[in-house]
């Protein structure tokens, strides 16, 4: 893959993110910053590399504490998004008709 | 030239494509797969465009994790597995727990928190790259990387040493474990460009000696500066800086792909870059403010100044019960949320409120400005933890045309966003910000611990001195309660 | 540049179509379909190959046709589409007065 | 293997980076030259978001291609620079000449006549990569082409053909050169899908077989479908099938992209097959039909078999002197335009009548539905070329619910879209489409020529026999010409 190709597809990338942010509900903004910072630590691909390799035990001890870190953006991201939207969720259904006791 | 750590040669992998000598060549599936992800990742924001295709999306988003996850395992060894697994499990662990266990009001912090990480997590992969570039693909068996890698290398340990550092303030401020006041440093505009312009020096330079000793300075100053940059910012203005490092994790993991050729990498910080600094535009728009302004700090520190002579004016203090029974009357009552609701963690005696009005006839809207609370979204989360029905909110075009016909306008730890001096005082601080009309309300109802606090931008507001106007003077939590204990007699 | 760069630009493409296209106001829908046809054209960059490459005659030919071919419609097309945005940009100004006159 | 024709090698290239063995491998400043076309032609489309932008947007366009066909030129040789000029001119002439001279309610057929020419631009580019496969930098020497392009090739050119045949059916039809009913083949649907398979039969075979008998039958097959496809859709459903039609040509452009690995045609190709796609979707959704329903054809057939018993139920015609009355009476009225306005060519006077009617303090607004007329945006065109303000003109959502409030519904040449029967009648081959509530207002006017026409879809229309309806029967334009006579009086 050469630079032109990469930087293409980067280039792409930046319209599509332009697009598909903007087309993002405003009531969901804060998921938005959540899911993105999950995402985000795609970063975890270079940190396996570098745990995996065989060869420099700097560089192995760098990419295990990247993997840790990383890992707990993903986890923590996907499931505090998850738990965000589980509450937006409940209110598709029918609005409960006596919720005053449960919300205490 | 200290840095350049030649190997040995690698043997565990798995699915081993990599072209030693510059350039990865990867197989087509796995290239394939890495798309995947990417796409994915698209999906699962795309998602986000309504409620109810949310979820889905979330999925997408963590089968897209998986795919990257697992196929760069199965193309790069698995010798370190258990190492791995336990990296993942530690960090997976504390992810989780913590995401069970934040309260929905500290958001922001803990969003703060997470780029942190990532910003860090990208520093030690570029250093990694930089101490066992083989691996990566990115050298020869000389060691010596390849001059493209190393600029790109170099942005990405920068941008992440930014990020981080950047995110750790931002995080001690929002969580109010340092001051939220703009520290200024005297002629600190002339230090940070400075640094940058050393950094991007110090990329430049590194093209041309790969030695140990240009990457650790770019590391350090790029962590420098990351403090630097947000100290001196208000606290209140840290959702625009938390929202513009989430753009910069982005650009950093991008920088990074581009190094590893890896396409999830690559469009994953495209995706990540435009929503931050998306989210930070749609913020600064809401605010009337530009970019600049906030970026260059000093925000909070002036607006205390200005938000002093106050209180000359005559008002008018309302009691719980008063308010129960003007709103039990009322026809509609239109509920305005903000930051002080957050803060109060009224959301739940607030949708009771809202359940015993309907029960007793009363139409019951909620009005959302975009900046109200301390982040963009932050109310709808809220009401939507406490169970508020989607339909009832509204956002500001939609239902600013209805004060007029609202007998009620029920304002709970808001400010700023209902101020008519944004509308009317060209000197305000928060002029030219879309606000609510609640002066055309029969009634305003304004919630609030003491006539003397202010809001995020620290200035006095004609609503308190109204003759409609009601102050109910108590944390919002406990003034809501007492509303439903007299509306429930 | 390999295929999988190829592939990967291509479907970023056909996401950034969706979400460009979808953005168009419907007004516009008619000058979309003139422009869409002008920039499709951009198949001339294959003729223009096959007309300038020396070796085989046909080849030549049919490249220079298809230039030809495409010319029409880069050109009518581009042409088209200005001349109908042109009426639209005439209402961005004050309604004019009396009109009237100018229609017939 | 007929068709192998070794060429000798190029010498007349000025930036020749062509590697003649397989895989083109473009220098990068070329490479950046079609990105940044490509990119320019995003930005061309996204221009079309508002009628403000959408000039520069097109001017973005016509740089895009500038550049792409100067980059091309310079790698590719300028030897045979005079007669690409030559065929450059002559094309462009006729192009720039039918595009001033074609009149705006012609614009269906043009586009179809363009489609067509795109369509076999690309066939006769599939052919020329077949015959000089060297140039394009797809085989070796000894004249094999890689398997890979030979199926991007052969897809290419049965897109491309299949778009150029459909198009020309298209083009007669909305001409009115060819009869719009639909000609119905028995057994159709089995001879379309086994001609279909045997060009994906013959392009696979292909990859065997470079031999010309496979590529030229793929070529006559996919021709013959594109026929076959067409002529048994009815006229009224040509709109769908031309912007079907686009969205082929955008994919036969991208596969021949994929041949020359060029990003500038791998992004046209997605955008203009998106931007068809899409637009046929939106078609088929306004008038609430499956794609699958138009594409299988005989809709035209079947529709004027089921408009026939009618004219029992008694009605009321006016006069222009009648509708001059009372239109100049009216607070609001809702000029609702057809298909019929634009046969009639009336779009100009009835303007005027609208300057005449606002003159005397009626408030004029023009309600589009998005498939009045006979192509997206047809309407909006004809009322932009009549110099009809951008203000005036609302579409469906938007102004739906004013008829209540409103005095005259002026319907002119529109029927379909007006059809109450898309609300009730669950019968009905437009039941589901959504239509104005035309019924809703004080009193209807419905300019059509005869009691006896039928709109697209051949139903009846219970607006036609309503109290508060008034029939005016003539050709459109007349009909507005002589009630503007009666309001200047
Ligand atoms: N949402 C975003 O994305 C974002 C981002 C950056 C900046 N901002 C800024 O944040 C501001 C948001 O406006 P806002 O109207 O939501 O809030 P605000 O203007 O900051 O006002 C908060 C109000 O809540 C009251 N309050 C605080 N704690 C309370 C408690 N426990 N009980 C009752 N009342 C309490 C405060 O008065 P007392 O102290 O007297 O109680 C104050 O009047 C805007 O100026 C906006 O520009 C928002
Ligand atoms: N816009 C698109 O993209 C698109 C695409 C595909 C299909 N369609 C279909 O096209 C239809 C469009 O509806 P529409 O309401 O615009 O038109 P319509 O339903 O086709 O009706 C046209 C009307 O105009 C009258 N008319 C024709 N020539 C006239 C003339 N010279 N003077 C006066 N009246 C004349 C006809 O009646 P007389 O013959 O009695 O005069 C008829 O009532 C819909 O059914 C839609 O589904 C639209």
């Amino acid at each position: 893959m050469d630079f032109i190709s990469t930087l293409s597809i980067f280039v792409m990338a930046c319209f599509v993110g332009y697009y598909v942010v903007w087309s993002v509900t405003p009531a969901l903004h804060t998921p938005l910053m959540a899911v993105t910072n999950a995402i985000s630590s795609v970063i975890i691909v270079g940190a396996l590399i570098a745990a995996a390799a065989a060869g420099s035990g700097y560089a192995n001890w760098l990419g295990l504490i990247a993997v840790a870190l990383a890992s707990v953006n993903i986890f923590g991201g996907f499931a505090v998004t998850a738990r965000m939207l589980a509450m937006y969720k409940k209110k598709d259904r029918p609005v409960p008709v006596a919720p005053a006791e449960k919300a205490k | 030239m200290s840095g350049a750590v030649p190997v040995a040669v690698h043997t565990d992998y798995i699915l081993s494509d990599i072209a030693p000598a510059g350039g990865l060549s990867v197989s087509p599936w796995v290239a394939l797969a890495y798309l995947a992800a990417g796409v994915l990742f698209i999906l699962a924001l795309r998602g986000l465009s309504s409620p109810s295709t949310s979820q889905r999306g979330n999925r997408y988003g963590m089968i897209g994790m998986g795919i990257a996850v697992v196929t760069t395992l199965l193309t790069h060894g698995l010798a370190s597995l258990p190492e791995i697994g336990a990296a993942i499990a530690v960090g997976g662990g504390i992810g989780i727990i913590t995401a069970r266990r934040i309260k929905m009001t500290d958001m922001p912090q803990l969003v703060a928190a997470f780029h942190s990480l990532v910003g860090l997590a990208a520093v030690l992969v570029g250093w990694a790259a930089y101490l066992n570039p083989q691996a990566f693909g990115i050298a020869g068996p000389d060691g010596v990387i390849e001059a493209q890698s190393r600029v790109e290398m170099g942005l990405g340990i920068a941008i992440g040493a930014i990020t981080f550092s950047g995110s750790v303030i931002a995080f001690l401020k929002l969580a109010g474990k340092m001051s939220g006041s703009p520290i200024m440093l005297p002629g600190r505009h002339v230090i940070n460009l400075a640094t940058l312009a050393a950094i991007l020096g110090l990329i430049g330079w590194f093209t041309q000696d790969q030695g140990l000793w240009v990457i650790a300075t770019v590391t350090v100053l790029a962590f420098a500066i990351g403090f630097l940059l947000i100290i001196p910012i208000g606290g209140a203005d840290m959702p625009v800086v938390v929202s513009m490092l989430n753009s910069y994790s982005g650009w950093a993991a991008a920088a990074m792909g581009f190094t590893l050729h890896n396409t999830a990498m690559i469009i994953t910080g495209a995706l990540v870059g435009s929503s931050g600094a998306i989210l930070s535009y749609i913020m600064c728009k809401a605010m009337n403010r530009s970019f600049i302004s906030v970026i260059a700090g000093g925000f909070g520190a002036v607006a205390a100044d200005g938000g002093e002579a106050r209180e000359q004016r005559p008002w008018k203090r309302g009691s719980a019960e008063d308010a129960a029974f003007l709103l039990g009357e009322a026809e509609q009552v239109i509920i305005i949320p903000g930051y002080g609701m957050a803060v109060a963690q009224a959301q739940h005696v607030l949708r009771e409120m809202g359940d015993l009005l309907k029960a007793r006839g009363v139409r019951v809207k909620y009005a959302i400005h975009p900046v109200a609370g301390r982040m963009p979204g932050h109310m709808n989360v809220l009401l939507a933890e406490a169970n508020v029905p989607y339909d009832d909110v509204f956002e500001l075009e939609d239902i600013n045309g209805e004060f007029a016909q609202t007998d009620v306008a029920f304002i709970i730890g808001a400010n700023d966003v209902v101020n008519p001096a944004a509308k009317t005082d060209k000197t305000s601080p928060i002029y030219g910000m879309p606000v609510f009309d609640v002066e055309k309300a029969k009634t305003i109802m304004f919630i609030k611990r003491s006539m003397g606090g202010v809001g995020y931008a620290g200035v006095d507001n004609d609503v308190f001195y109204m003759d409609q106007t009601m102050m109910l003077l108590a944390d919002a939590k406990k003034m809501v309660e007492d509303i439903n204990k007299a509306l429930a007699h």
